[in-house]
Parts: C-alpha cells; structure tokens; sequence
C-alpha cells in the first residue's frame, strides 16, 4: 500500500517546482502557470489527507472544490490582467512591467 | 370601553392634533381646524361620559376611577404615573373639556375662518384686512389669519397639557403637564409675535411663572424625599399625612407639610397669578382673544387653583400656611379689583378681574373653605371664558368697523371707543350681560352668586371678619367695574364712528357665547345651599355632597346666616348700581373720575418690581460683573498668565525647542531620507525579486520559529 | 511493489517531469500542454484515492477551461508565436536554489511528524463520496457559506475580469 | 456461470483465472485483462467506425438524392476500406513551421478523446463503466477534444487553423454550459451521475419526461461535435477545412474518424439519456439482447445527427454564439429549476409521465410565444425605422 508520505513528498516537489516557475519565469503568463502548480499540489495534499485520515468526513474533498473555484478565479483576473498590461504596454515580461520601481 | 381606559385616552386627541397639524397639514387651513376642533370634541366626548360614569358611582370619594402603570425604575421601586378621576377632577374635567371645545370653536370664527387672505398680512402679527371688489365697488373685509394652522396646533398641545393635569394621579404628571401649559402659554401669547409687545409679554409671563415653578418642583422634590412618593391618594393617607406633620423641615422652623405646603403655594401664585407675581397675566392679553379666555381664565389659571384644592390634605396641615394663603388670596383680590376700576382696555379690565376672582378661591382655601373655592372655581371659569369670548366678540365687532372706517389709529378694545353696541351685537350683548352679572353675583340667578355667597359665607361662619370684611369690599368692587365696563361698551349711544359700524359676529363665535351663558346662569343652581331661604332644598345641594366627598372629611356647610347673604346683595347690587349711574353719562376718560394714577399704573408694581430687581440686575450684571469683576479682575490675571507663558514659552523655544527638538527632528526626517535613498535600489518594481524576498524571509522565519517552538 | 505503487510511481513521474517542463520550456504553448499533461496526472492521482469527483471536476475546470484560457491568453500576447530571449530570469538559479530550499525544509518538516508514512484506512464499502460531498456542499451544518463565498467571489472574478480586458472604444 | 446472463464479467473472470493459473500476481493479472477488455472495445469501436464511414455517405447521398458508394462490394460496403488504404500509402506532408511533436499528438489525443467516452457508454447491463461521476466524465472529455483541436490549429503554423481552432474553443466552452444543464436533468430524474443508472432509472424514456431537456441536449451536442450547421470551425467557404488544414494522410483519416465516431458516441449519449437505452423487450431474461436494442436507439439518433446536418444551411459564428448566450442559456436556467420542480411535485402521482410530457410542452409552448413576441416587436422597430427613412 501507498504510505501518506509519497503523496506528501510529491506534492512538495510539485510546490517547489511552481515556486521555482513562479520566482524564475520573465514571462507573465508562465508566472500564473507556475501558480496552477502550487495551487494544484495543495489539492493533492487535500485530497490525500481527506483520504488518510477519515473518508467520511467530506472536508478534505470541500476544501479541494474550493480551490478550484478561487484558481478558476485567479486564472480569470490573472489572465486578464494580463492581456490588459499587453494591450498598453505591449510586452508580457514580467521584468518589463516595472512602473512600481521608485 | 372600561372607564379607566377612556380616562388614558382623554388626553390623546389634542397632542395627535398637535403632531399631525404640525407635522403633515400645516399648509390646509380646513384641514387643520378640522382636526383641531375633531380633537376638541373627542376628548369632549370622552370627558363627558367618564363624567357621566362618575355621576354614576356611588361614594366616588372612597372607590375613584384609577389606573397606574409602571414609569421610571428608581431602585428596586417602580414610579408609577396614572390617571385618577376623583369628584374634583372629575367636576374640574366637566368644564375645562366644554371650555376647551367651545373655544376650539370659537377660534375659527376669531380668526376670519373663510375670509380671503390679507393684502399685506404677515405672519407674526394679526391680520389687518383684505380689500375685495365686489358688485362693482371695493371694500376692505376681515382678513384671515395667517398663522391659522399653527394657532390650533398650539391650541391643541394645550389642551393636551391641561387635560394630563387634570387626570393625572400625581404630582410629577400634573407637573408635566402644568409645563406644557407653561410653554403654551409662551408660545400662545407670543403668538403674534411681530409686536414688541407681544414678545415682550410672553417673556416676561413665562419668566415670572418660572418663579413659581421652581419654588414648585423644589416643594414636589422635598416631598418625595421625604414620602417616597408623588401619587395623591398614597400621600393622603393619615400614616403620610402625620409623618409629614410631625417631621421638621429645618426651615423657619416650618415643618415639613408646611415648607412643602408653601413651596407647592408659590408655583400657584406664579400660576394663577397672584400677588406678587401677578404681573405677567395683564400683559398677557396681547394674545389673541382665545388664548385669554383659554389660558388666562378658564384653565390654566384655574390649573393654579386647582392644584392647591388636589393639594388641600396637605396644606391644612399647616396653620400659618393656611394663613399665609388666606392673606396672598385676599389682598389679591382687593387689590386686583381696585386696578381693574381704573383700566379702559376692556380686556385688561377682565384680566385684572380674574386675577381678583382668583384671589377669592385661594382666599376662600385658605379660611379652609374647600368647596366653596372648588365651586367658585368652576362657575368662574365658565362665566370668565364667557367674558372673555364676549370681550372677542366685541372687539371684533369693533375692528369691523375700523376696517370700514379706514382709521387704524382707533384702538378696537379701548372701552371709551365704544358705547351703544347693544343693538348692533344683540347676542354679544346680552350673553356678555349675563357673564358679567354672573361675575358680579347678581342675586339668586346667576352661578357667580352663589359661589361668592358660598365663600362669604364661609369666611363670616368660621370667623374670619378680616377676610369676610376685605372680600366684600373687593365683591362690590368687582361689581362696581362690571358695570362700568357693560355700560361704556354696549349702552348709551356710540361715541366713535367705528362703533356705529360694529357688527354681529358670526355664529362659530356666538355658538359658544350662548353655551357658556347657560352654564353660567345655571351651574349655581346646583350648588345652592340646603337652608337658603325659600330656595333651599328645593334643589339638592349637589356639588357640595358631590366634591365634598373628595376629602375624608366631607366638610361642613357653615350654618346660615343673614349677615353675609345681606352683604352680598348689597354688594353686588350696590356695585351694579353706582357703576350703572356713573358711567351712564360719561363721554371720555378724562370725565372718568375713577382715572386714579396709582390705580391706573397698576399701583406701580411694574415699576417698582423694575426699580427692585431689574434695575439692580442689570447694574449688577453690567457693572459689578462686566465691568469690574470679569474686564478688571479676571481678564487682568489672565493677561498676566498671558504674559509670563509667552516669556517662558519664548525662552523654551530659544532653548529647548529649536536647540534640541528641530535639531533631533531635522535628524530623524533627514536620516530617513537617507536611508531612503540609501535603500532605493531594492525598489526594483519586479515582482519576483519581490516574492523571491518575501520567500526568503518565510523561510528564514519559519526555520528561526521552528527552532524556538521545538526547543521550547 | 504493488500494482497500486507501480501506478502512484508511474503517475509521479510524469507530474514532476512535465510539471518542470512547464516551468523551464521556453516555448509557452508547449508549457501549457505540458501543464495539461501535469492537471492530468493529477486527476489520475485523485482518481487513485478514491476521488473520482475532484478527478472529473480537475479535468472539466483545469484542463477544459484553465488550460485553455492559458492557451489563449499565450496566443493572445504574442504577436509572433516564437519566442525570443531566455524564458528565465538572469538570477534563476537563486530561484532554483530557494525552491530546493522549501521542497527540503517542507520535506523535513513533514518528515518529522508523526503521521507521515501511515496507510490509508480502509474505504468504507458501500460509501457514496460524491453524495456525501453533495450534503456537505449544500447542507447549512457543513459547508453552504464557504460554498456560496466561493461562488460570489467567481462572480466577483467574472465581473473584474471582463472590465479589466475590456477593450474600450477608441483604445488601440 | 451463466455465459449469456452476463458475457464480459464471464470472460473477464474466466481471462483473470487463465494470468493466474500462469502464475501472475492477482493485481498484475486484473490490470492485464482489464488492459485486454480495453484493447478488445477498442477494436471493435474502431471497425465500428469504418462501417460509420459507409453510413455516412449512405445517408447523405440519400438526402441530396443520390446513391452513395455502389462499386466496391456489395452497396458500396467495401468502400471504406478503399478509402483506408488511399489515406495510408498518402504521402506524410510537414508543412514549414509546424511543430512537430504537436502537429503529430493532435489527431491522437483527438481520436483517445473519442474513446474515452466509450469507457461510460451503456452498451448493455453489463457493458460500460457505472462510474458515479459518469455525467461529469462525459463533458470532461469533452475538453480533452478541445485541447486536441487547439494543438492541431496551432500548430500547424496557419492562420486558417487557428482561426478554426479559436472558433472551436468558444464554441465548445461556451456549449457545455447548455449542455451540462441538460445533462442535469437525467442526472436529477434518475438521482445518479451513473449513465448506467440513469438507464436503469427510465421506466419512461426521458424524451417523453423531458422533450426540452432532449432538444436542448441534441443542438448543444451538434455543436460540441461540430457538425453542421455548426461545423464553424471548418467552414469550407470561410476557413477552408479549419483546424486540419494541414494535415494529410491518416492524420487526416484520424479527425476524420473520430468526427464520426464522435457523432455516434453521441448517438449512443442520447439512446442512453433519453431513449433508454439497452432497455426493452425481453432484456431482463436476456441482456445481451441490450446491445442490439443500444445499437439500434445509438442509429437512429446518429440518423438524427445526419438529417440535421445535411438539412440546416451554416449560420454564422456570431450568431450561434448569440443563440447559445442569448437563447440556450438563459432556458437552460429556467428548464433545469422548472423540470426538477416538476419531477418533486409529480414524482407520487400516477399522471407523471403524462403530466412531465404536458409541462415541458406548456413549457415550450410559452417560450416560443415570447420569442414570437420579441421578434415581432424588432421587426415592427426595423419597420418602423424603414418606413421613417423610407
């Protein structure tokens, strides 16, 4: 059988990894890629642990619906965003979008 | 409907009249009278038939209507305020809801209900005619007044207050709506508020009865420190009753149903006008005519009286308060009847001869007789409104035919402008002749008489010649004035061109002369005591049974005596006469022998109650106050406080402030900036340099937070 | 080595593999199939644990509707569709270096608790997951208010994103 | 065991028995027969599909008054191997640009996208997966299609592709939600996501309970399937031929094939949803008899696909987008509240199916008078217009 620990390492890793999209890509829309990544390994943290720990209580599973509704929502502004800084400032990379410098 | 529960409601049509005039209908004259005078004959109709419910219950002394509910926690106590229908109130609620009513009525024809609005009328002052053209030619009519609304909103919280004084079952409720009364009474007087005068008046009536006022709630206060409570039939009880006669006040060495006795004594001369604090209620009659009759004659005045009558049980405790009452009541009388003598304002002559009746009834309390001033009290207020609705009318009449004659220098109330006014008011006329015997105390029919007789009667049967003495002097007096007044108005012929224009008034107005001069011939009817000769028993002395029962004690009738039945005959038959053939024949004031100055100036007591407390007042707070104390002494320490901070502040400045304060904080401003610019390059504005920090610090965080919760 | 293992191992590979494709390939539409392939293989992953409903709604919003609008929005902003430049920022490897960072402090940390290698218990027979989760989504004792936030925040995301990609009249 | 009761789980338990006896852990021998029952299903569906080819040009040549493929076999039958083999010895074209690895996924992933749906689709009784999420599975892999059309147009480095492949992604997304809410309604008569409960549930075909929902379910499956008259996303006179464009061969050959399948695959959704299925004349003596019952109902509702696609004239993208936000959605809102309600006050009664058929027709009915009204009132206001220019 499958120890909780394999889905707990994995789900590190897979966070570690959008982390490192999140901190490492130029470009926007790649930044909001790497988001999906962490939002995704906390739903596989969920899940496992709905799974682990006692099936019958639903909270696990809730939680996880939750997060796809607020990605769904991050994905939709965050795209957004995204296409709107495009259309003024004609450039997706992050770097370039800077008018926050002091 | 229980009787309880109508008494509750009595009060409530008027103040919803109030509200929803001034709230909602303020700009519809129709509707506002309407509801004003629909209020007025609710709480009538109410009035009367816990009147009727009250006839109705035998020994209503010991078993009155009640009803209390709880009001204000005090402690672990509740304070209770209700309703109490006892034979006093109830007789006192029989005739303030037909005088309310009926002036409610007569308001509307006062105040030139369907006339057109005036040329030039403002509101703030009375209406001064409107031209209209009418069949081809012009003409100036009656204008409407202004202010229509607002008067019978006014009308209507008063009738509220006195209506909860009347009912109430306690002092503190009474007091409340004694208040109100107050503050209508200010409002109405000051109604037309465009004249100095008015405005003057109604300072001067609300300040001088705020005298009294508060001499009352300090009496209201001590007596509730000292029983615990304000309910009537609670403090008259004979466990309450002989505390408060035993116990000391510290005070002159009064005890304390004495202090509180004259403390509650005070609030009614300032209420009802009496000496000294008499002097507001003449001014008062810069009023429109309704509000005289309302408030200074039938009711609020009476609401004085009839305070100190709910309050008998206590002051007749006290000897020396009954004689400090007894004298107050009877020099006012003399002494207002003798000014009333010299006046030629036809409504002044009725406001000094309320105050002198007034006088009686506390006089008549304070020689202990209880019913008679009950009696008094109500036969008064219904021949007095009468007068006072009559004296309306007839000015009216009279500003009729200043309007038709154009000449606005001729004053419409000075009596020697009128004369011969019998044919062209008839029913002003006679109702006015019958309130004005009946306030003379023409012999057998009219309810003055008998009343009055009841008072002198009194006074002799008990032994008090002084009083007896003085009160029939100021009866004859009073008769005496009475018909100076009937005969410069109403006979001869007319000595001005306006009188002979006067005219009839209408009906709304004639409507409530005529009901009230049936009250006031007949109510004495039912007060005629039992062995009057030829007339005794034939009617049952029904309201000495019927209010004497209000008191534990009923009293007793004093016996008959010929000496004060003769007296009053002669007085007011005497009085009738001499005024009758003096004034027959006399053309103008300066024929008037009677123009005394000292009469005629009021004995000078506004000038010397200027001299004695305004004057110095005045000095005291210009000069003493202004001038010396707060320029010279309190503005000079001041100044110097002034000078010695700006030196010190100065020296701190030099020293402290500049030297080591700017110099710390140009430090702290400038460092920052510094370290500011120092610092700009993290403020790269990329975001993942950004989240690569704030990663950076978490994980710093989260490792140093480990470290301490696991080795802790 | 059970089926279930081989399964779970098979699976995890290819969510870290294509998972650090997304991260590093420098062709964007590439990096969103990739994550599709990465959404996939976690839908596999709830799939094997019993969740057959978080697998199917995984698939229907990330894959039918995220990756898409990730595609979109890559063909949207790119008015070549080939890349220029490096897809990284000069100081990656400070990045890579907080990444490993967190993966191993995370791992450590978890690895030091008490529940970390338990087994799964026994799934309930005859236990209806997704009615159980329907009560707990709609019932007032559960979850109804987290439930309806979530949806008002949708609407709220919804509502902003429509005005901020708004393309007014007369802008460009 | 009776072989005829239930063939699969026989052959299954008996394939299982045979892995072991060779020595196979019990794991590694379940997953082996079950990867056998796929490659089997797979097969079958796949021959399936060459035969739909033959039935396809049947149908239409009968409606454009033709005959269709008459020469190589009997009626043509042997046509669609024909066509199989010209495709194969095709030359494999790359345009300049394509991204090869996508280029090649595309028709794959599309083609699996098909598939997929054959793993819930109610054969018979005992054929097809009850998952308890059934309904969801369906439009789930409904995205994979998606995401297949939108590799294909990309890369194919051509702007008619992609146009097709954008076109397609609007549609589909902006489709499921219709379709989703007629799928609801089965899901809320039968109280279960299992399409095979769902099945089992209709004691009344839901097309007499719930006409509407079928309606609503028919045009947003056209155009989740992209045919005609929404086949927008290879619009021959606008895009050419849309997201496969560039493809050639037996890539083409996949789109193709799936876009048949798909249709049956469809066919068979809407004999399961509304039709009932396996269900019918002696199939609980003998269910196997289901999948002839399934086969024939999947036809006839293939059949449908066909006559609407080869009667209705394309309309455009903007206007179908208009008729599913503007129409479709909005009723789909009202149906789905409005038949629940219906099925919970009625469910007791002995008038249900009867009482079901006449709300959705009052239902219907009061739709199409608002729509009468609406139209009317813009073609007064158009009229209006014209007559005041005019």
């Amino acid at each position: 059988m499958i120890p909780l620990s394999w889905y707990l390492t994995l789900s590190a890793a897979l966070f570690s990894i959008g982390m490192f999209g999140v901190l490492a890509r130029k470009n926007a829309v790649a930044i909001l890629l790497g988001i999906e990544l962490m939002l995704n390994a906390v739903n596989i943290n969920l899940v496992s642990f709905w799974r682990y720990n006692n099936p019958v209580l639903m909270d696990g599973q809730v939680f996880a619906i939750i997060v796809f509704a607020v990605a769904a929502a991050e994905v939709a502004v965050g795209l957004a965003l995204v296409i709107s800084i495009y259309r003024r400032r004609n450039t997706v990379v992050a770097d370039e979008i800077d008018l926050m410098k002091w | 409907m229980t009787t309880e529960a109508l008494i509750w409601l009595i009060p409530l049509p008027p103040a919803l009249a109030f509200f929803l005039i001034v709230l909602f209908t303020n700009k519809n004259k129709a509707l506002s009278h309407t509801i004003g005078v629909g209020a007025a004959i609710l709480s009538w109709i109410a009035s009367m038939i816990v009147f009727a419910r009250a006839l109705g219950v035998e020994h209503l002394g010991e078993h009155p209507f009640k009803s209390a509910v709880n009001w204000l926690p005090t402690g672990a106590e509740w304070f209770r305020v209700g309703v109490l229908i006892d034979p006093l109130s109830a007789a006192v609620l029989f005739f303030v809801s037909i005088t309310i009513f009926m002036i409610f009525l007569y308001s509307v024809g006062y105040h030139n209900y369907g006339q057109p609005a005036g040329d030039h009328d403002h509101a703030g002052l009375p209406p001064h005619g409107a031209t209209v053209t009418e069949h081809g030619h012009t003409h100036v009519v009656p204008s409407v007044e202004p202010m229509y609304s607002r008067f019978f909103a006014f009308l209507g919280l008063f009738a509220f207050g006195m209506y909860v004084l009347v009912i109430s079952d306690n002092l503190l409720t009474l007091f409340v709506g004694w208040e109100i009364m107050g503050l209508c009474s200010y409002l109405l007087i000051g109604f037309w508020y465009g004249k100095k005068s008015a405005r003057d008046a109604a300072v001067k009536a609300f300040m001088t009865t705020r005298v009294g006022d508060v001499f009352m709630l300090l009496g209201i206060s001590f007596l509730y420190s000292a029983t615990g409570t304000l309910s009537f039939r609670e403090i008259f009880t004979e466990k309450v009753l002989h505390v408060l006669q035993t116990v000391p006040s510290g005070v002159f060495g009064l005890s304390a149903a004495g202090l509180i006795g004259l403390l509650l004594f005070i609030g009614t001369v300032g209420k009802s006008a009496q000496w000294p604090l008499h002097v507001w209620l003449p001014d008062a009659m810069e009023g429109p005519t309704p509000v005289s009759a309302m408030i200074h004659a039938a009711t609020m005045v009476s609401a004085g009286v009839y305070m100190v009558i709910r309050m008998f049980p206590l002051l007749s405790l006290d000897a020396g308060t009954m004689t400090v009452i007894a004298f107050i009541g009877t020099f006012t009388a003399i002494f207002a009847a003798s000014i009333a003598v010299a006046q030629n304002d036809i409504k002044r002559v009725l406001a000094y001869s309320t105050i002198s009746q007034l006088g009686f009834m506390i006089a008549a309390l304070g020689i202990g007789a209880y019913v008679a001033a009950a009696f008094h009290l109500v036969t008064h207020a219904f021949f007095k409104a009468l007068l006072f609705l009559g004296s309306g009318s007839v000015i009216h009449g009279m500003e009729h035919g200043v309007l038709h004659t154009g000449n606005h220098h001729v004053d419409a109330q000075d009596m020697f402008n009128m004369g011969g006014l019998r044919k062209k008011m008839p029913i002003t006329f006679w109702t006015f002749l019958i309130g004005g015997f009946a306030l003379s105390g023409f012999p057998l029919i009219t309810a003055g008489f008998w009343s009055k007789d009841e008072i002198l009667a009194d006074a002799f049967g008990h032994g008090h010649m002084a009083v007896f003495i003085t009160l029939a002097i100021a009866a004859f007096m009073t008769a005496f004035y009475t018909m100076r007044q009937i005969t410069l108005t109403f006979l001869g012929e007319p000595r001005t061109e306006e009188a002979k224009h006067a005219h009839e008034t209408p009906w709304t107005m004639t409507t409530p002369l005529v009901v009230l001069s049936f009250f006031a011939v007949t109510y004495g009817w039912l007060g005629i005591p039992e062995h009057f000769p030829g007339l005794g028993g034939i009617l049952p002395n029904w309201f000495h049974d019927f209010v004497g029962h209000t008191l534990e004690h009923v009293p007793e009738a004093p016996a008959f005596s010929w000496v004060p039945l003769l007296t009053s005959l002669f007085v007011a038959l005497g009085g009738l006469f001499f005024g009758w053939f003096y004034y027959r024949n006399v053309k103008s004031a300066q024929e008037d022998v009677f123009q005394i100055g000292v009469l005629k100036n009021k004995w000078y007591f506004d000038e010397v109650y200027d001299f004695l407390f305004i004057k110095p007042a005045y000095w005291f707070s210009e000069t003493f106050v202004s001038k010396w104390m707060d320029k010279t002494v309190i503005d000079g320490i001041l100044h110097s406080f002034g000078i010695a901070t700006q030196w010190t502040g100065e020296k701190i400045r030099r020293w402290f402030d500049l030297a080591v304060v700017n110099k710390f904080g140009d430090m702290v401003g400038y460092g920052t900036k510094d370290i500011g610019k120092g610092m700009t390059p993290i403020q790269t504005g990329r975001i993942q340099q950004y989240m690569l920090a704030a990663v950076f610090a978490f994980l710093l965080v989260s490792l140093i937070l480990y470290y301490f919760l696991t080795a802790a | 080595m059970t089926a279930a293992q081989i399964i779970f191992l098979i699976t995890a590979a290819v969510i870290l593999g294509s998972a650090f494709m997304v991260v590093t390939t420098k062709n964007l539409v590439h990096a969103a199939l990739w994550l599709i392939v990465t959404l996939f293989g976690a839908a596999v992953l709830f799939a094997t644990l019993n969740a057959g409903f978080i697998a199917v709604v995984q698939v229907v919003i990330y894959i039918g509707a995220i990756a898409i609008l990730f595609i979109f929005a890559v063909m949207l902003t790119r008015r070549s569709m080939t890349d220029t430049g490096p897809g990284l920022n000069r100081g990656w490897w400070l990045s890579a270096a907080i990444a490993l960072l967190t993966f191993g402090g995370l791992v450590w940390l978890v690895s030091g608790w008490g529940g970390f290698t338990k087994a799964a218990p026994a799934y309930p027979s005859g236990f209806d997951a997704v009615a159980a989760l329907a009560h707990a989504l709609v019932s007032p004792e559960a979850f109804v208010l987290p439930f309806e936030v979530a949806s008002v925040l949708l609407l709220a995301a919804l509502v902003g994103a429509v005005y901020i990609a708004f393309q007014r009249k007369g802008e460009e | 065991m009776d072989f005829w009761s239930n063939p699969v789980k026989f052959l299954d338990d008996w394939l299982t028995g045979v892995f072991s006896g060779w020595g196979m852990a019990a794991d590694a021998a379940r997953v082996l027969t079950a990867f056998v029952g796929i490659l089997v299903l797979i097969t079958l569906v796949m021959v399936l599909d060459i035969f739909l080819v033959w039935l396809e040009r049947k149908i239409v040549s009968r409606f454009q008054d033709r005959i269709g493929p008459n020469r190589v076999g009997p009626f043509g039958l042997i046509q669609p191997f024909a066509d199989i083999i010209k495709l194969i010895i095709k030359e494999n074209i790359y345009p300049v640009g394509v991204d090869k690895a996508v280029f090649n996924l595309a028709p794959v992933l599309m083609m699996m996208s098909v598939l997929l749906l054959w793993a819930v689709l109610p054969l018979t009784s005992f054929l097809g997966l009850d998952l308890n999420v059934g309904v969801l599975y369906v439009i789930g892999v409904g995205a994979l299609g998606t995401v297949a059309i939108i590799m294909a147009g990309w890369s194919s480095n051509n702007k008619y592709a992609l146009l097709g492949s954008f076109r397609q992604v609007a549609v589909m997304i902006s489709y499921e939600i219709p379709m989703v809410a007629a799928l609801l309604i089965p899901t809320i008569f039968a109280g279960s996501m299992g399409i095979n409960s769902i099945v089992a549930a209709q004691d009344t075909w839901y097309i007499v309970l719930a006409p509407l929902a079928f309606l609503l379910f028919l045009v947003s499956a056209t155009a989740e399937l992209g045919r005609a008259p929404f086949d927008l996303t290879e619009a021959e006179s606008e895009l050419i031929a849309g997201h496969h464009i560039e493809y050639s061969g037996m890539k083409f050959g996949l789109f193709y094939a799936s876009e048949l399948l798909h249709a049956f695959t469809f066919g068979g959704f809407i004999a399961a949803f509304f039709f009932g299925g396996w269900r019918g004349p002696w199939v609980e003596a003998y269910p196997a008899l289901g999948l002839f019952y399934f086969i024939v109902k999947a036809t006839i509702a293939y059949w449908l696909f066909g006559w609407i696609k080869y009667t209705f004239p394309r309309i455009r993208i903007d206007k179908m987008l208009d008729l599913n936000w503007k129409f479709l959605v909005p009723f789909a809102f009202v149906l789905v509240p409005f038949l629940a309600l219906m099925h919970a006050l009625l469910r007791e009664t002995s008038f249900y199916a009867l009482g079901m058929f006449l709300a959705n027709i009052a239902l219907g009915w009061a739709t199409i008078e608002i729509l009468r009204r609406r139209a009317h009132g813009e073609r007064a206001k158009v009229e209006g217009a014209v007559e005041m220019h005019g």
